[in-house]
């Protein structure tokens, strides 16, 4: 794809289309839809029939799939697409023909790997290989086990590894590659859910009239709404910055905006709930959902270890 | 340590030792392993098995500690009954099913009611035969009284009730609905309430349920369309009923589920009795981080047992409570919506490879989690506790 | 003492009017006027010429003594002088010919001992032996020096012990009682510092104008005093129920209620500071001697370890 | 690695990473180790050490890079601006002492001073021959500008000021005053206002330095007592300068001290070395909740910098900066007063015995503990930021 004019920005718009019509199909009718679109593929060699575009542009359809709360693996299946190079498997992924989760706890090596989204309707699953690389697995030769206390609906998935069957396998740069492009991509998505949360409860707020006035006329809901609002750009924008390399061309590490970016969506969506009041407490109103999936890829990272492990790195490199 | 079964009620005024004693025997022997929540053989319990348990509690003399007993109660202090919480809160046993009752709907009749409503009702909720509901919001109202809408018409002697409520607790199992209409209308604002207790089975009565976010469908919106009941069922005087209400509730705001302290150090053992049980989660115990934000959180639990101890003081010394009810609130929700925040970070360390407690506790605290939500919400969200310390406590002026 | 009527809030009025009139002399005198008072030897035994109160009475005392913001080791020479027993050194004491302060940190042992307040004025110093026991020491025979980084006026003292000379000793026991009052009457102090400057500043807020309305008009301010007013609250009726044993006789815990007592009264001393705007940045309004105060004996107590010990504690316990 | 002290100032147009390497080389070289926060060779460095430094570095052309070469500037852009803030940043130098003619006298004087005015004010800002103090501020109006009552009154070609400032920073050491007046009266609220170069050694200006919390005396109450100037020494027409000042004020909230986020880095690895050079503090960095906070900063850290850049490319690309610099202002100040107060916990563990960088962390922690409770204060509170977020970036209705 040679079109330099092309912003990822202008991506945003189309994507939002596309997963609002996925959202109304099933799991398969999904993935033609997305993948249509140009989504799944955004990131694929175009030999694979992708767009061949940087992650810079996954960022923005991803970001929308977190406003709009798409229940589907869409991050994870553009970034195996993207990893999986010029084959056959990357073109049955950008086609929407297969779908991939990724499981990011455990490893082959433990025989156990957790945390996959929708592993139970995906046909892949990528997993550390536990040297370093990944490897790509057959979902039809693991056994899934699925833990809904978080999440009844789109529940918790863990996988047992004993006959996995490899279809691909990453060596470890790649792997590690794609790590740093999950990490904006996860950040991404959970700052998108922030991101619809508060524009739901900023518009709830301001047009809930309570004692003759509309609840966005209390300095306590307004200061709590400016509060949310500064922490979702601040995430935002580190996330824009870890895109760019600095000045002397070095890649930045990610993971310091994904702690942010985790943190600031989870305090985002509780208090987007906590403002709605009553209304906020029910299953109807569906800011909970976004709070389970942010909750989810919290787990997913330790809750509070990637917070550590950054601490830890930091105080290494003095 | 071998617990009896059915030890004698003692006298309460052998001492708050001895009543302690009792209680934490009693309920140790008492509660059903599958109605343990720390316990890895729990289920979620009936609603018969919860009825069961808390109509046993009553006749163990652990219940109805401060109600009259002509009406069935034990007629003691509360200081008896903080100390039955103490060992209500340290045992994972299932919250009341009939909260709006012994909390609400008791208090007012004991108010208001006649002699005869007394007779009839009080009885039979602490004996767990009736529960009750509470029909005070409507959609439109929230916390805004002055906009209630649901109408009570006089005809004869029975009264036609017209209007909807909403977050009506246990609507679907109640027997009675406690609720507040208005006999004016909206430009009364605040005068012409009136209370009744409707039989929940009267016709015109339908309950639509809610499902809130920790799955739960415990609240409903009820619909009242031209319900009939007789003019007997009227607790109080228009305006009466409210104003015993409003004071009830801030009795009950500092009074209500006083174990919630004791409950909350019985949550973070279940924790850590679970990391415990794993030693991949053991190593979070040894962190630095989990041991002080633990710290924390047992320095903020005997600050929430102090409020609650000095209230009851306060309150057996002959003191209004006034609205010191709302620091407690306050102080527990935020206390305990951030530990549930810090528990469901630890249980999200559990793994298909963990011990069968830590599952458990997975299980409970990512509902705990959930549930929260509702904490800084229910029963007068943050900023109307804020308000009124600001207000009512620290006497703030809004305008010179 | 046996008049069974007196009740430690009445101690209260006495103590400040005592208090204040020490804070117009200089350290000696102020001795005389706060041992006059009968506040120094309230805990110490009769035959020292003490009062031979519990440590609730000492408890108010020492709250007034934080709220009027005293730079006088009154918490410490009541303490030392309960522990010295019916002593002539407990009598020197309580009579105010002799003020004594106490070391938190460090040990004979280790011949290093620290955190000790108004150490360049005192006469004796209480330390840690090293081996679970107390050692009082005559501060002339320690070399003693000062960081004022926190609080130029009020320094933190370390001692240097080479060749300290030891006055009296406590048993295991008896030291470890003391600490146990020390954590009460540590708590009650910051508290009360922590009350004083809540009043404070609330009266400022509600005679402050600006645009034509009180600030505690304003529901950002009026909110936050209230959350401030509830931690303190929360803070007091914890310490005084550590006061009590429970319904089995057993002593509490100290130490949670220090640490939350700590935490909060720091909470609401930066607030208030920020409260008053540019003014509380100001040497002139002293509630920043308050938060100097609070911050040393957080510092004291390993600034976070304490809570720490109390999670481990606890950790343990189950 | 040898450092040059005197590499030739590279052409812009050879790049960012070569106008940063050379910044950083620079500054590094050439800034004595007395001087440098984190050293154990530091002492305050005294004002004119101060205005040597910063005249150093604007002949070494890390000072005035926007402003137009006419006036003495580099006439380059932000993006070179934040490149040498960045090294600004990095690197444990004293604050600016000439901050208010560099960030607002300045700015505002480009936009409304006269051709004579520019000529005679700009250079000698950035060569650091005059400092400049800010008078905006009053006793009785807080950010509340209607209320302001200092007063100037034309008499022929001179006007007459009386009145009073307060919070007035380095009025003790400046020359000039950017000084805010009314004409008219009280009455006239948001009308009248008027600005003037005033200088300092004016008979009738009295200085009366106020000690802060943090023990310095950076700040003054002026009185102004029948203080005479020259028209000349009027800044724009009436409310042309105020005007100019609020367009300033809300663009220099977003690129003033840029460097904090990067000086803020600075502070998290001097704190992180002074732990690694003594074995007990190091200790501290092996605590999880160290660790976990640390990595929560460096995330916070990494999102402002976020903030920062974006608003350079927001205004490289000829946006207007609206209010958005109340984002950046307040996340680094709630930011920065919690790593602080993190800080502080950590420096508290240091004692006689400890190593000769963490007792200068100590030091420099402990006064940067007490500095940052002026952080949420000064340049709009915090809750002046947030009704800005609420009123100007998200549009919240106060009422329908």
């Amino acid at each position: 794809m040679s079109d330099n004019d092309l912003k990822p920005e202008e991506f945003a718009q189309a994507a939002a289309e596309a997963i609002t019509d996925a959202q109304t199909r099933d799991f398969r009718e999904a993935a033609q839809v997305l993948a249509n679109a140009g989504l799944c593929g955004v990131c694929a060699p175009e030999e694979a029939g992708g767009l061949a575009l940087g992650i810079e542009f996954a960022l923005p359809i991803v970001a929308e799939a977190g406003k709009l709360r798409l229940q589907w693996p869409l991050l994870e299946t553009i970034l195996i697409a993207k990893a999986l190079g010029g084959s056959a498997l990357a073109a049955e992924l950008a086609s929407g023909a297969r779908v991939a989760t990724w499981a990011l706890q455990g490893s082959l090596q433990e025989r156990l790997a957790g945390q996959a989204r929708h592993a139970r309707d995906s046909d892949w699953v990528l997993v550390a290989d536990g040297q370093g690389g990944g490897a790509l697995l057959d979902l039809g030769s693991v056994e899934i086990q699925e833990d809904g206390a978080l999440d009844p609906e789109h529940p918790q998935s863990w996988l047992v590894l004993d006959s996995a069957k490899v279809l691909a396998e990453l060596d470890a740069a790649t792997f590690a590659a794609l790590q740093r492009d999950s990490h904006i991509l996860i950040a991404g998505f959970v700052n998108g859910a922030a991101e619809g949360a508060l524009a739901t409860t900023a518009a709830y707020m301001s047009t809930r009239v309570q004692f003759g006035r509309p609840l966005s006329a209390k300095q306590a809901v307004r200061h709590l709404l400016a509060r949310m609002r500064m922490l979702q750009e601040a995430s935002n924008a580190g996330i824009q910055r870890v895109l760019r390399t600095d000045e002397y061309d070095h890649v930045r590490s990610t993971r310091p905006i994904l702690v942010n970016a985790l943190a600031s969506a989870a305090f985002v969506l509780e208090k987007s709930i906590h403002l709605h009041g009553g209304m906020g407490f029910t299953w109807e109103l569906p800011l909970h959902y976004a709070l389970r999936e942010v909750r989810k890829f919290d787990a997913a990272f330790g809750s509070g270890s990637l917070a550590r492990q950054v601490g830890q790195d930091f105080i290494h490199s003095i | 340590m071998h617990m009896e079964k059915n030890p004698a009620i003692p006298d309460a005024a052998a001492g708050p030792a001895v009543y302690r004693q009792y209680a934490r025997q009693w309920l140790r022997a008492n509660l059903p392993e599958h109605m343990r929540a720390d316990s890895v053989g729990y289920r979620t319990p009936t609603l018969d098995e919860c009825r069961d348990w808390e109509a046993s509690m009553y006749a163990a003399g652990l219940a109805g500690m401060t109600w009259p007993k002509s009406y069935g109660g034990l007629g003691l202090t509360l200081r008896e009954h903080l100390v039955v919480n103490k060992e209500v809160g340290a045992l994972a046993m299932p919250e009341s099913v009939s909260s709006i009752g012994k909390e609400l709907a008791g208090p007012i009749i004991q108010t208001v009611g006649t002699e005869e409503q007394k007779q009839l009702f009080l009885p039979r909720i602490l004996s767990m035969r009736d529960y009750w509901c509470q029909g005070f919001s409507e959609p439109d109202a929230g916390s805004d009284l002055a906009r209630l809408r649901t109408k009570a018409v006089p005809e004869g002697d029975t009264w036609r009730i017209n209007g909807q409520k909403i977050w009506t607790s246990g609507a679907a199992k109640a027997h009675y609905c406690l609720l507040l209409t208005r006999t004016g209308t909206v430009a009364d604002k605040h005068r012409g309430l009136l209370m009744f207790a409707v039989p929940m089975d009267t016709p015109g009565i339908r309950v639509v349920p809610i499902k809130s976010i920790d799955g739960k469908e415990s609240f409903a919106e009820v619909f009242f369309d031209n319900v009939e009941v007789p003019d007997s069922a009227r607790l109080g005087a228009p305006d009466e009923g409210w104003n015993a209400a409003i004071r009830v509730l801030s009795i009950e705001r500092a009074t209500n589920r006083m174990y919630r302290a004791w409950r909350f150090e019985c949550e973070l053992r279940q924790l850590i009795a679970a990391c415990k049980s794993d030693p991949r989660l053991a190593t979070l115990l040894d962190d630095g981080y989990y041991q002080r934000r633990i710290g924390e959180v047992v320095g903020e639990i005997d600050a929430l047992k102090g409020l609650v101890e000095r209230t009851v003081d306060h309150m057996m010394a002959g003191n209004k409570i006034g609205a010191r009810g709302s620091l407690t609130k306050l102080f527990w929700s935020e206390c305990h919506q951030a530990f549930a925040g810090l528990a469901l970070s630890i249980v999200s360390h559990v793994n298909p490879r963990s011990s069968a407690l830590a599952q458990r506790a997975r299980k409970a605290f990512t509902t705990s989690y959930l549930y929260a939500r509702a904490e800084t919400i229910y029963a007068g969200t943050t900023e109307v506790q804020l308000d009124i310390i600001a207000q009512r406590i620290m006497d703030l002026p809004k305008d010179l």
